[in-house]
């Protein structure tokens, strides 16, 4: 009895995905949370069920033109063209920081080829301290005329399959929400050897200066994050965790620890908040203690007792 | 640099369309430096989204409500109005709930053997060139070229006179000063070489022009530039600007908010280059 | 000299669109105005430049189970489920009324198949009042397991030829936002007979009562429209506009006239206002109002000057 | 039916999270009928982004500021905080800015027949039933039947009496009036058969329960319903419930906005349907 008063007291908050374990289910968005670093002196990175570092390619990129970001209706455009350090670099330079932590330390990463894709997650692969790898397929395929390798599923299939045969570190295939079926591309990417899938990456968008009748990115075209987009979020989490058996990661406009349970209801086993971490930089420390309120308030003892129960 | 849950002091009109607000912040006197900003968040819905960047126009201390308390911690912003969340902000009350991450970005630094200041400063430009006067006073001789579209566009000026900076104003329609752009001032003072520093702040033409001035005089000069940001912390780049050296094929960004927003006029670059356009929108 | 004085003092806002000559480019969004009777207390229909009616169906419709809506943020979920009185009740009981109007009418209209889609078509074409067709292609195609015609390049070809031949009037062809690539189906339906083509339709989406668990809407996913998918909708017709030659109209999120200058500066001939009209009841006539005065302000003389302007 | 930009005129709290609000609504005197609701927006930007639907309370007239002027109508609501919306109208204060679409609906209809009216009314559902007991005093005896969980979620009862209702009071936690649902009392009330007519509105398991026992006692019925609504005109069709006669072959909806929110109890359908699910958002 007195067990049981104690564990309501203290909800198990700890959830597991492809062999990772997390303290518990809250983590960032790759891009807006810098290396880590940047946020350390607002939030105590311990605290995290995981970090997620910005978007690594091979070679450092220098990122688009400006403006590059861009407010909506309770949203924002970025175009930052997934500016970045380079692997190496961040290994060498970035990784340190990271490491102090006892906080797993997912690395996003990307290419423009499927070649790259495969070398950047093989560079990856012996570094101490990295606990997964998150693999962002939004990118154009540059030697495919520049459609998004996230969109088709063969050309998805066949980046995850050349990657997964270049890393042994459990691999979370991040989705993006802009294809006609998201099951389709969620299915290939689960059989081409993904552990874990995440989604949503932003909605392409825009917006335009009617002053100056340009773009209000110099890139024209953007993705749109933030709580907008939270309702496309959720139905594409339903839909492919229907689909996939691997676990599945929720992101998008999640800004709440209520907001976080609508993705862990409809069965997100862990969740990323992104854009809500520039409006508050506690916004996750928040929420995992929310969290925590909310399994007290409705008798959960563990997390995992909620995750899939949504009721149809 | 921390997140303030705090309050708004006061929050009062100045000049039309233009505010100073004194918000409730410890620990600002000590840790917030000329030329550092905050990044301001002024409702709890999500309209505006982000929060709004702002320069720090003075710190200090008001009395507390009983002796036996220490005085209270102030920060003062002035902001001009200019679209949603300022006109959030314009209808603050003193008691309001703010948040305040800050102090953020780099500041001013002066070279103490350069005896005389020159402070150029456009419109609200003005705001963090204050704090910085305010020490530059106490070892040099200081000027202030300030201008504006109007007469109302000039704000706080009396302040800088009270602190002893001498003070000139130009204005587009001359219903202040000079009439004319604030950087003709500037070049008359500098026609004749003489050891001085520059700090500029305003809009970017001004200080395109400003730096065309300095570089022909070959006198040092600092800007604080405006840029559009989402995180102030160096999370998102998103406010990158871009620095010398910089070309289409090898492009040179520098964070604004980390980097900046003052930097070393030789560390920009101040050719205008063209935009770029990629397919897709990569993050 | 006092010629231009006076055009600029009263532009012009009328544009033409598939040979229907509209005052102005703004008209309601089909499912938001009723039958265009529930909103005439509140705004002078005349003043439109365009009425456009609720969906029809070759039988009438009774609707979804509820809740058929909630709110999200800047945005609302819809599942009305198509509830209309069916084409014959409309052409009896409802023409009437929108006749009285010197305002052009256009019959929003879908099926189940293609055939009904046709029949719809043909009941329509010779009911005088009726300007135009405008041709609701996200619905699910029930004789192919469901698959929304407009997301099929084939089958959204195959309705409109279909709906082409039975019809005399101007056919317009509503895209759904939920593809790959918004173009493919553009020019799709443009090659298929459309005479205009308007989006962007509801994005898919969905929300969860977290305390219940349950979906928010009885019909679990819905339509997501409001001020949130703006940035979306904006960056779909950009991507028509370059797709086609047929005139596009714009949708999504359009609340006041700087919204609607967005679509029409990136080449959208008209635009269409949806959930705005449930805040607002006269969101259009000072859309109206805004539209001229953002004008004379800016020295267009003429509407037809500034569509399609956008500076890249 | 008008869209009235107009302003509050006051808005104070008369028991924890509950609040009355007075609205300047020129015509209102005149065209509100006891039942009908007006749509509120009570805000510029687009959280919330729908109005919200508040039924009448009551409307009438105060002094204008000069004798010389007529008076002014008001509209007044009572309203309990539940969220976004109603957290926003608590904040709103004497002069603030709303927009009031409305008076919509259709209302409550006595039968002149009958002398004995019955109000049962839970929590925040008795805000339409005063408005309609202004106008049953005039010619009937009026009973009010009136529940909540405590007492703090009994409001405006005096109201009630001072206009010579007859109030009879239950409460979940027996804080107020007797222990229980007050539907015990309007089941004790028809216990032996009397002429009478019953007007309700509160919660669905509570209008369930009144349903019952009406039909049961050969009682005629109206009840007022709390639907979603986005619209309030009959223009989205989001409000619907199900009519007399539905079924999962044959829905039968009607329109709460403009059909209701008062309905006949035997219009509607009182049988749990199962919900049925599609393929696809179909709108
Ligand atoms: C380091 C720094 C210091 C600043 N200091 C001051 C100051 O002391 N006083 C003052 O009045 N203003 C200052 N600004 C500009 C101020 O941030 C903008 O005026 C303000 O964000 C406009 O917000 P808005 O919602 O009212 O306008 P909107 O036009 O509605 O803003 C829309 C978006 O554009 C951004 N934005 C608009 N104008 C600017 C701008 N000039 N610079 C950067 N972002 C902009 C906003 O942050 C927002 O994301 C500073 C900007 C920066 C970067
Ligand atoms: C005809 C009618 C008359 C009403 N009269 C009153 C009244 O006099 N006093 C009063 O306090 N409340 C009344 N309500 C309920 C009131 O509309 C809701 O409490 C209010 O909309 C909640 O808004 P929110 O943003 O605070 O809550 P949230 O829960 O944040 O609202 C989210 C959404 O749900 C809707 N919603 C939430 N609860 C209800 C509800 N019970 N009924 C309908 N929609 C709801 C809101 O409109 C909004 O779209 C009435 C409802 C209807 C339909
Ligand atoms: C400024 C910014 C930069 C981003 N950079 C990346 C990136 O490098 N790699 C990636 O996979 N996703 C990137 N994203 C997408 C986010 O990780 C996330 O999928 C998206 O923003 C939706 O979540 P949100 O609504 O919580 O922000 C970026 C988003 C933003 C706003
Ligand atoms: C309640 C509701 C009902 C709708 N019904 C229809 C419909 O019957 N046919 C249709 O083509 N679109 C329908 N739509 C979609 C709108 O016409 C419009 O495309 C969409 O709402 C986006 O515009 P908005 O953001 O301005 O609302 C409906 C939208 C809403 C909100
Ligand atoms: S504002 Fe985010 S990196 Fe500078
Ligand atoms: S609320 Fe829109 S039809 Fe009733």
């Amino acid at each position: 009895m007195s067990n049981a008063v104690e564990q309501v007291l203290k909800p198990k908050l700890a959830v597991e995905i492809a062999g990772l374990k997390l303290k518990n289910p809250i983590m960032p968005a790759s891009g807006t949370f810098g290396y880590g670093e940047e946020y350390s002196p607002y939030i105590d990175l311990n605290q995290l069920g995981a970090i997620v570092t910005k978007g690594m390619s091979l070679n450092p990129k220098a990122g688009n033109n400006t403006p590059r970001i861009c407010e909506t209706v309770s949203g924002m455009l970025n175009a930052i063209g997934l500016q970045n350090v380079g692997v190496d670099a961040f290994i060498k330079d970035k990784m340190a920081f990271l490491s102090q932590y006892d906080t797993p330390v997912i690395v996003n990463f990307f290419g423009n080829t499927q070649e790259e894709y495969g070398e950047v997650a093989a560079r990856l692969d012996d570094v101490p301290g990295v606990a997964a790898l998150e693999m962002n397929i939004s990118c154009p395929n540059v030697k495919h005329g520049g459609i998004v390798f996230g969109t088709d599923p063969q050309a998805a299939a066949a980046v995850v399959t050349s990657v997964r045969k270049r890393t042994t570190k459990p691999l979370i295939v991040k989705l993006t929400p802009n294809v006609t079926d998201i099951q389709i591309l969620a299915r290939a990417t689960e059989e081409a050897g993904a552990d874990a899938l995440s989604l949503i990456n932003t909605l392409t968008g825009m917006a335009v200066d009617i002053k100056t009748r340009k773009p209000r990115l110099a890139n024209t075209i953007g993705g749109l994050s933030g709580p907008a987009i939270r309702p496309v979020a959720v139905r594409l989490v339903h839909q492919v965790v229907q689909a996939v058996k691997v676990p599945v990661i929720g992101i998008g406009g999640i800004t709440c620890a209520a907001d976080a349970l609508e993705f862990l209801i409809v069965g997100a086993k862990a969740v990323q908040v992104g854009t809500a971490n520039f409006v508050n930089p506690d916004a996750m420390a928040t929420i995992i203690a929310d969290l925590e309120k909310f399994c007290v308030e409705e008798g959960i003892a563990d997390i995992n007792d909620l995750i899939g129960t949504l009721e149809l | 640099m921390q997140d303030l849950k705090t309050i708004v002091l006061s929050n009062q009109e100045i000049s039309p369309g233009y505010y100073r607000m004194k918000i409730l912040a410890s620990g600002y006197s000590e840790s917030a430096k000329p030329g550092q900003f905050v990044m301001l968040r002024v409702q709890r819905s999500f309209t505006p989204l982000l929060r709004r960047p702002f320069g720090v126009f003075q710190v200090g201390f008001i009395p507390a409500d009983c002796d036996t308390l220490p005085p209270k911690e102030f920060i003062e912003l002035v902001y001009k109005v200019v679209g949603g969340g300022t006109e959030t902000m314009r209808e603050l009350q003193s008691g309001d709930a703010v948040e305040l991450l800050g102090p953020l970005g780099s500041g001013f630094t002066a070279d103490a053997s350069i005896a005389e200041k020159i402070l150029v400063g456009g419109g609200i430009g003005l705001v963090p060139l204050y704090m910085l006067a305010t020490e530059l006073v106490k070892t040099s001789k200081v000027s202030l070229f300030v201008g504006g579209r109007t007469r109302d566009d000039i704000i706080t000026i009396s302040e800088f006179e009270r602190l002893g900076v001498n003070v000139s104003v130009a204005t587009e329609d001359g219903s202040l000063g000079e009439t004319g752009f604030v950087t003709r001032l500037l070049e008359q003072r500098l026609e004749e070489p003489h050891q001085t520093e520059v700090f500029a702040c305003g809009p970017m033409p001004m200080l395109d022009a400003v730096q065309k001035i300095c570089a022909t005089s070959e006198v040092s000069l600092q800007v604080s530039l405006e840029a559009l940001m989402a995180c102030g912390v160096g999370a998102c780049l998103g406010c990158v600007v871009k620095g010398e050296g910089h070309t289409i094929n090898e492009p040179r960004y520098l964070c604004s908010c980390t980097s900046g927003p003052v930097f070393n006029a030789e560390s920009l670059d101040w050719n205008k280059t063209e935009a770029i356009k990629m397919v897709g929108g990569g993050k």
